[in-house]
């Protein structure tokens, strides 16, 4: 599916140059059809990919436009294992009664907005992206099953470690900069 | 490469006669296995019934991953893996020959030239294996005993993203030994490696080159020349 | 739109107001306590009418030393990915949004609403020029620094909350 | 959820978002796999089981990020009844398009059978006529370590193993499945 899908992808891009109304798709459903899933992230503009595995090491980081500080390496270390333990105690401070509080989902700032997805197992998403970006949750699911595909199937992939799978790298340029 | 028949005898051989035992059914004096009475033993069922059932990709994807891992931790360096991988598809075409030979029935065609047996390969082989054809069938120019068949995207390696410093290795050899048998089964003996050879469009294509033993070139000559 | 409780953290990284509300639908009723009043070196004592009914067990000292924490490390790290000039303004999870604004003299206000809650960055900027200014800064029995909360409870701030946070959309 | 939305979940994403491959080329793999095995340990079976429930094992740690993301679950399961439907009515028939039978659940509702009618993985398949392997060898005994290592990354230590397989001549393949404890999730270490 993942190099239909990249075909049509690059095509239909170009067809609509013009930004159709974002597709209003459901907080969790991603748009049925692919085509018109990409019509609409055409113009996506997303910052940067943060991958943590369950102990809140960082296992992946990538740049995609420019927007954020380019850091060294280590400063993406420190900040990812600083965000794990946030991570946690922002769910514990939640007023509301109920149990199951989730921890940080969005965080906003001046020049960005970051979606942290955390999977049932423990693995954390962090997509930074231009602040009105739409429906950045469509953007972290999608990432979520490039990796589920592309580094979990990969024989030469070791659970936890950094990931340095070219196919994975390959295909979330080709989700994320589709017309580049 | 000792390609001893592996432990499982094939489906086709059936037997029938069944002697009435008090709860395990055994079907012939030959064998002392157990067969459930209740129950359709795979002899009683049809072999075209999983002719066109799915699995899912990922099944399959991960069920390969771990094979080439268990593979890896038993050998050194690419050519080994590449060897073991080839023996695990030798098993499978082996098997997958007399499958679709069979469903062929009185249709199938005993192939008797090279260019006959690599189309078989590239077409009804692959269609029936992968649900797609070969994408390309050459020869290669230079030397007459190599041939070519081609794959933009090897099903197998879809997900596989080879490390760096095992740059050489194509997990397609598993392909390729699912060539050589069917190959060997029609008696064309060859080596069949793969390789990968990527293109713009198509970053995982692979190539399976298939090197044919002297005697089948002579077969050949002479086909060619009576 | 709910608020659940409100804090301010001076430039010392303590904790000189806490406020809390019940957790109904109405956005703001009758406050379960009167502010922190603490000295400033023990730990914050709070006088608190009745236990609150907000979820978590935790006293409201540990809440607030909790969220300061976070909002300190969310703060460092935004200006860790965009530079100095970048602030950072909210952040959301499944339950509950929590505000940030942030003065040029390090005064932190933090607040804490149900998740539909829009932006309010411009409405704790209110907070701080209507109503911390002319009430507490302006008040002249209140001491310069607030260690321990001290003079930050004053009357007319309270009411001026109360009155505010039923007006917040 | 109830059961019947889970099996409706489990058909729309076998339908919708699975692609899909010939299953005798996934049935001939495994037993390719099986077969390297018992070559490779001599015909010692019970070494074989360990090791098929050990790759199925490697597999599940994986194969279970592969089903959230498909799947899109977003809740834990309320309880392990409620487990026990998704492994049956989501997990295999998104990956395996069948869907065994839940049965003979304990009185705690702590262990429940998987009753598979139908094994793609052991089509074709007779075991060794060798008089040993119908009595040590768990042909599909990857599947087991598939769920034991799937169901622990999502804070769930279970105990799987097969008490039952047709290739036996039993009349039923069954696979046991026990709940050992819920994982509690490690905290981070209070840096603050």
């Amino acid at each position: 599916m993942a190099k239909k899908e990249q075909a049509s992808c690059s095509s239909t891009a170009n067809l609509q140059p013009t930004l159709s109304q974002p597709h209003p798709s459901a907080a969790s459903a991603a748009p049925a059809s692919p085509q018109a899933r990409f019509r609409y992230l055409a113009t996506m503009v997303v910052y940067a990919v943060l991958i943590l595995n369950k102990a809140g090491g960082l296992i992946y980081q990538r740049d995609f436009n420019p927007g954020l500080q380019k850091l060294s390496s280590n400063d993406y270390l420190i900040l990812a294992g600083t965000f794990h333990g946030v991570h946690a105690i922002t769910s514990q401070i939640s007023p509301t009664n109920d149990s199951a509080s989730s921890g940080l989902e969005v965080l906003e700032s001046e020049n960005f907005v970051m979606r942290c997805f955390q999977t049932l197992t423990g693995t954390k998403f962090l997509v930074f992206a231009e602040p009105r970006q739409p429906n950045l949750d469509v953007v972290v699911r999608r990432v979520y099953e490039l990796y589920a595909d592309y580094v979990m199937k990969n024989p030469f992939y070791q659970i936890e470690m950094p990931i340095r799978s070219e196919g994975f790298d390959r295909h979330l340029t080709s989700y994320i900069k589709p017309h580049q | 490469m000792n390609r001893d028949p592996s432990p499982f005898r094939t489906a086709s051989t059936a037997s029938t006669a069944t002697s009435p035992t008090p709860k395990y059914a055994n079907l012939t004096a030959s064998t002392n296995l157990r067969y459930s009475l209740t129950r359709k033993s795979i002899y009683d069922r049809h072999l075209n019934r999983t002719k066109t059932s799915e699995l899912s990709k990922s099944a399959f994807a991960f069920l390969f991953g771990e094979m080439v891992q268990y593979a890896q931790k038993k050998v050194y360096g690419v050519q080994d893996l590449e060897k073991k991988l080839n023996l695990h598809g030798y098993a499978v075409g082996q098997r997958f020959l007399e499958l679709l030979l069979w469903r062929d029935g009185r249709t199938a065609k005993r192939e008797t030239r090279i260019l006959g047996i690599l189309q078989f390969i590239s077409h009804q082989l692959y269609r029936a294996i992968f649900q797609k054809q070969a994408d390309t069938l050459e020869k290669v120019r230079e030397n007459d005993d190599e041939y070519m068949i081609s794959d933009n995207d090897p099903v197998v390696n879809t997900y596989i993203s080879v490390p760096k410093e095992m740059s050489q290795l194509n997990c397609g050899a598993f392909i390729a030994g699912i060539i050589e048998a069917v190959l060997d089964g029609h008696c064309f003996p060859a080596k069949v490696t793969a390789h990968t050879a990527p293109n713009e469009m198509w970053p995982g294509r692979t190539v399976f080159l298939i090197k044919f033993e002297p005697e089948v070139l002579e077969r050949e000559a002479l086909r060619v020349g009576s | 739109m709910v608020v659940y409780s409100f804090f301010i953290f001076d430039r010392h990284c303590e904790c000189i107001y806490i406020r809390q509300w019940l957790d109904t639908t109405s956005s703001a009723t009758q406050p379960l306590s009167r502010p922190v009043t603490a000295s400033s070196a023990t730990t914050v004592a709070i006088s608190v009418v009745e236990k609150p009914t907000s979820g978590s067990k935790l006293s409201m000292a540990e809440q607030a030393k909790l969220v300061f924490g976070v909002i300190f490390s969310l703060r460092n790290m935004v200006k860790k990915l965009c530079g100095p000039d970048d602030s950072f303004l909210c952040y959301r999870t499944g339950q509950y949004k929590l505000h940030y604004y942030e003065t040029l003299s390090s005064l932190r206000f933090v607040m804490l609403t149900d998740i539909r809650t829009e932006s309010l960055k411009s409405s704790l900027h209110q907070v701080y020029v209507n109503l911390y200014v002319e009430y507490v800064v302006k008040n002249p029995l209140s001491p310069v620094e607030h260690g321990g909360g001290e003079g930050v409870n004053n009357e007319m701030f309270e009411l001026g909350i109360d009155s505010f946070v039923r007006t917040i959309p | 959820m109830s059961s019947t939305s889970r099996a409706r979940l489990g058909e729309e994403v076998w339908k919708l978002r699975t692609d899909k491959i010939n299953a005798e080329l996934v049935t001939l793999t495994y037993g390719s796999v099986v077969a390297q095995l018992c070559k490779d340990l001599d015909g010692d079976y019970a070494e074989v089981n360990k090791q098929l429930d050990k790759m199925g094992y490697n597999i599940g740690l994986r194969l279970i990020e592969d089903f959230l993301a498909k799947s899109n679950m977003q809740q834990k399961c309320a309880n392990f009844r409620d487990t026990a439907d998704v492994v049956s009515k989501v997990g295999f028939k998104m990956f395996l398009n069948i869907t065994p039978t839940i049965a003979n659940w304990s009185s705690d509702s702590k262990q429940f059978s998987l009753l598979f009618d139908e094994n793609p993985l052991a089509d074709f398949v007779e075991l060794p006529d060798d008089g040993k392997a119908q009595s040590e060898l768990w042909y599909s005994n990857m599947l087991c370590g598939v769920i034991r290592g799937a169901l622990e990354m999502v804070q769930m230590s279970v105990d799987a193993h097969f008490v039952s397989d047709v290739l036996r001549g039993n009349d039923t393949t069954e696979m046991r499945i026990s709940l050992i404890r819920y994982i509690e999730d490690e905290m981070p270490q209070d840096d603050e």
